[in-house]
């Protein structure tokens, strides 16, 4: 592993929040993020840092099947977020950060403020790196409102998690709102260190034959290559509102190109979630082609492009 | 999502049905291949191939709970939904091969037989059920294996040896110079075949079962130690059966992604 | 032409807010609707209805080009409404009434309620059959928000035509807003007749060779396959949230199998974009499929499908 | 979009470049279809293919406004968009055919003129321009056609005859046996020609420009008549020029999509 001098003069290096990456590709939560194990082999395939399955206060079953179908482009998932609960996950987490030599990054759920920052704090206890708040699900006291489509409820969930642990909190923002500069300025001013943009596109898939929607949960989260054009537009209305705030991109990054784009959008990092099916050393093969790009372009690093594409 | 026709179902025991589908790719899989089966309105569960070819696909299904018990419900002509082929397939073997299987993990070993009867040197298959009626396939077996190189056995002795299917193996292995050892079966049945053929350094592939949900190696549902069940496996080789030695037939994930006994 | 008998007792006839059509699918907004030629070569592809090109109170050119790029699956445009104000236009709806065949629906868009109603006017006193308000526009008082993201502006928008116009009045909702049933709610009580769901999603493309966004607009609209998973979603949403409000499925439909989806969530028609650019007569393959369809699964009328995805 | 690089750049009068381009997917266009190009930061404008082959296309370009004068102004190695190649080809004809250009719509003729040539009986080729630095590829041609079949106009008579290049065009058609004649730009000078082979009753095939946007026959812009002339056209034939008529050489749409006169 290289020492901090070394990551530092690497051109792929990059820092944000306080973390520091060797290199800017992260796992995408929910994405072989059950056990340490699976983390473990992600990182030797190369990511610069993973997030873990959305991780909540209690074990939840999820969904029960079909949770996943394939679209034009893309996959429709409704997992229902599965999860053994902190008290569990806890442990798992704990043993990532004695065999995984990139930072881990918790992502955690919850219904209200306070579940959020209990699950973190436990999170941050068991060795996080960082938290990084999944804010896609419905707030218990006002249902059918998802968090993260209120700068309210957000600001709210943000304030908190953000009072509970030292570490760096990031937050992965919903694409199903009217503004995301709305809800991005909302969570930085209520603390966040970084922003993760974004999470899947409310979609679902409905079979003729039978009639039926294919998703037990009816609906789902659209990701992939169909929504890379909508994440892109995300990651670049944040960069042009809010300026320095650190932003990870994410949806349908699959090779180094797409990874490009969303750092000449505004991303520090970019996080790789459905091209993980196809290869699980896709970060590997991003991470060299940016690489290349670099070198091709005459840019020493990573960090001198980021945000470029918004140049007049 | 494709959506097929069931043409045909067959009983094969009391608690044991063949569903052949229609489809074009599905039709192609190998054995050791599995595939997403919808039962619209139900559930999605994951199935081994039994049988490929002429644009159908079949799969023997026991009933368990409530996916497999509507799957048997369901009558020819019934619409449901497949996903696949996914997964690995046994390599094939030319020497002298042994195919061990236990209740429906004997399906994938019977495709595989089918496929390595005329390419072996010597096709020995070892068949394990509780009792008589779910010992799978004897008939078709019969007609690949000579008389003496099938060997069956039930716990209640109603057929064949009584005993379980471990225990004729180890004077087989010490017998017999085996090239390969294939098993499909109940992950302890799984387990104490491969503690024999590491015991005598032998090669072996089995076929593992873990939670299915995306099946395409994305949700990690299906995880056993680094591995993917649905894409790295399900067939796992010996070195990879090492590695992943601490959950084998011991603890899987369960739906919330705790660690569970098996 | 079939007469109002035989449309009746097709099985593809469908009617809707005080239309009667031919057959359940229509030419989205903007696709090759200037003039009155271009529409009736699309009725005779065999489109049940055209939906114009969005006109506004004057002469807009539009954008410059790069006006379109391809995405993954689908397409961004960014054409910046170029058309000839409603004064010009009002000629090529009285000219298409006179060759077109179909039901002619006047696509309107403006900056605040009175310029809605006046073009909305305009257009029904040339002969429109019908008007669909495009309401993904900023509101100029209000810089910033979309009239079609606030339920307040398109409540005051929607009320303000209906009070001008005798003919049926068609929303089509934008897909980019976090509850598409509080903004078809807020339609529907102002007085629309049907909605349509749904315009482009917010996208953009980079290029990163050149290192810069690609449209001259910067954003722009997705269409095209990648959209159907969220168009579906929102007919879905609006058909449960509202019942019986007529709704007119858009988003990726390039085939029977696609408009059969829509029927089942809910919507009573469907209208094709992006699809037509490959052949023109997609409306005719589109209507024969269903035809089919219908036949092979013993329903007597395309209205008998509608919503049935929701049957439990 | 994909992104090219311009490998070299030739001055083929004062106001016209040829560019030649990077594209695996436009080197393999056909005489008659155009390329959107897109000038980084500029525009995107279409162009019609000069030629083409081994990776490589080829666009000459006059400087008119903002967009083909910031192309003047690049270099070889710049990097360029490009889409296409996009709609239909001029049609084959084996026997004797005639082509006639006017300004750079001699560039799609031309690269028909090299495809022909060893195909038909004969080729004449007549070519028009303001004056004499302004005709194209006079060179070329005259490597295609000999002497007697290649004719030159210029309006001030700094070559060839001093006329409009329809004045020679009369005669030659009353002279000469046609099977096919073709011509491309300014829809003026089309139109014409197409009133000349009309009164003859002879075949023509005339490439057309409108405003091109989507160049996929999407958004409308092009629309002659019924037609797009990005995906029906550019190549329009006699009896789709009959259809036309009323907008030939007459009207076009403009940016807000209103007819404005040519
Ligand atoms: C690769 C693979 C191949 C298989 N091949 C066959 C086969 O050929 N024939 C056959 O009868 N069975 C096969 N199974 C097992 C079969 O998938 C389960 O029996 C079935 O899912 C049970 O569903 P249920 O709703 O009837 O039972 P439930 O009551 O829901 O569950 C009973 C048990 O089945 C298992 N199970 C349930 N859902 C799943 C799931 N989504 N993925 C994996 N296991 C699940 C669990 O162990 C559970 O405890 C295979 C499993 C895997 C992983
Ligand atoms: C099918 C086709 C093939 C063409 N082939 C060639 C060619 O081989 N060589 C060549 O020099 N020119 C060609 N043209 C014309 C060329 O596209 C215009 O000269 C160019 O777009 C002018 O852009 P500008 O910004 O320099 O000029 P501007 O000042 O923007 O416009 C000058 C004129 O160019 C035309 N024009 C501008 N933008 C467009 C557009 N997007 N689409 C169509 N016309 C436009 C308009 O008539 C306008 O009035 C072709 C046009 C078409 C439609
Ligand atoms: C199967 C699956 C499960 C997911 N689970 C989670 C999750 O638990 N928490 C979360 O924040 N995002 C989850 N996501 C969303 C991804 O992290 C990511 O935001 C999205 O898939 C877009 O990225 P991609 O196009 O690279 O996949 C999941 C996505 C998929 C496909
Ligand atoms: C080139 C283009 C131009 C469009 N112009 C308009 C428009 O003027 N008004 C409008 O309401 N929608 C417009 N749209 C959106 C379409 O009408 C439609 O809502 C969208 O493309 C989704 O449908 P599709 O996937 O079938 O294309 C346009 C779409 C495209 C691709
Ligand atoms: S079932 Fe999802 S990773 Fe294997
Ligand atoms: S340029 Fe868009 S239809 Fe021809």
């Amino acid at each position: 592993m290289n020492g901090e001098f070394s990551l530092e003069s690497n051109p792929l290096s990059i820092s944000f929040a306080g973390l520091t990456l060797a290199n800017p590709t992260i796992l995408a939560s929910g994405i072989l993020g059950y056990s340490a194990e699976s983390l473990n082999r992600v990182a030797k395939g190369g990511a610069g840092a993973v997030v873990t399955k959305s991780v909540g206060i209690a074990p939840r079953a999820g969904y029960s099947n079909p949770t996943v179908v394939q679209a034009e482009s893309g996959l429709i998932n409704a997992m229902g977020l599965p999860n053994p609960g902190i008290e569990v996950y806890s442990e798992e987490i704990r043993f990532s950060k004695t065999v995984l030599r990139v930072p881990v990054i918790a992502s955690v759920f919850g219904y209200s403020a306070e579940e959020y920052a209990v699950v973190a704090k436990r999170a941050v206890e068991a060795g996080a790196d960082a938290v990084e708040l999944n804010v896609s699900c419905p707030h218990v006291k006002q249902t059918g409102a998802e968090i993260g489509q209120s700068p309210k409820f957000l600001s709210e969930v943000v304030q908190t998690v953000k009072a509970a642990i030292s570490k760096p909190l990031i937050v992965k923002l919903s694409p199903n709102v009217a503004d995301i500069t709305v809800l991005a300025r909302a969570a930085v001013e209520a603390g966040a260190d970084a922003l993760t943009a974004v999470n899947t596109l409310k979609a679902m898939a409905i079979d003729a034959e039978t009639m039926r929607p294919i998703l037990s949960n009816v609906r789902g989260g659209l990701s992939g290559a169909a929504v890379k054009p909508v994440a892109l537009r995300c990651v670049y209305d944040i960069h042009e509102a809010l300026g320095d705030v650190p932003v990870v991109g994410c949806g349908g990054v699959a090779n180094w190109r797409d990874a490009v784009e969303f750092f000449l959008a505004g991303a520090s990092a970019v996080q790789i979630g459905t091209a993980v099916a196809e290869n699980t050393e896709v970060f590997q093969a991003v991470t060299k082609g940016v690489e290349t790009y670099l070198r091709r372009k005459h840019y020493g690093s990573v960090k001198e492009i980021v945000g470029l594409a918004h140049r007049k | 999502m494709r959506i097929s026709q069931i043409v045909r179902i067959r009983t094969e025991s009391p608690t044991v049905k063949t569903f052949m589908l229609t489809d074009r790719l599905c039709a192609k899989a190998k054995p050791g291949q599995f595939l997403m089966l919808w039962i619209p309105g139900v559930d999605e569960i994951p199935l081994s191939v039994l049988d490929a070819g002429d644009n159908l696909v079949s799969v023997s299904v026991k009933a368990v709970g409530d996916a497999t018990r509507h799957l048997h419900a369901l009558e020819a002509g019934a619409t449901v939904g497949v996903r696949g082929p996914f997964g690995n397939c046994f390599t094939e073997s030319r020497g002298r091969v042994l195919l061990v299987g236990g209740g429906t993990g004997t399906a994938p070993l019977l495709f595989l037989a089918k496929q390595l009867a005329a390419k072996t040197e010597r096709l020995s298959f070892v068949e394990g059920a509780k009792t008589k009626d779910e010992l799978l396939f004897v008939h078709e077996l019969g007609g690949i294996c000579n008389e003496k190189s099938l060997i069956t056995t039930t716990e209640d002795g109603t057929a064949g040896l009584q005993c379980l299917v471990t225990q004729p193996l180890a004077s087989l292995l010490d017998k017999e110079k085996f090239d390969m050892i294939y098993t499909c079966g109940p992950e302890i049945m799984v387990k104490k075949i491969f503690e024999m053929t590491e015991k005598r350094k032998l090669p072996i592939e089995a076929s593992l079962e873990r939670l299915m949900r995306c099946g395409i190696g994305l949700c990690g549902s299906c995880m056993i130690g680094k591995y993917r069940v649905c894409r790295d496996g399900p067939v796992f080789n010996a070195a990879q059966l090492r590695e992943v030695q601490e959950e084998l037939g011991i603890s899987k994930l369960g739906f919330d992604g705790s660690r569970i006994p098996l």
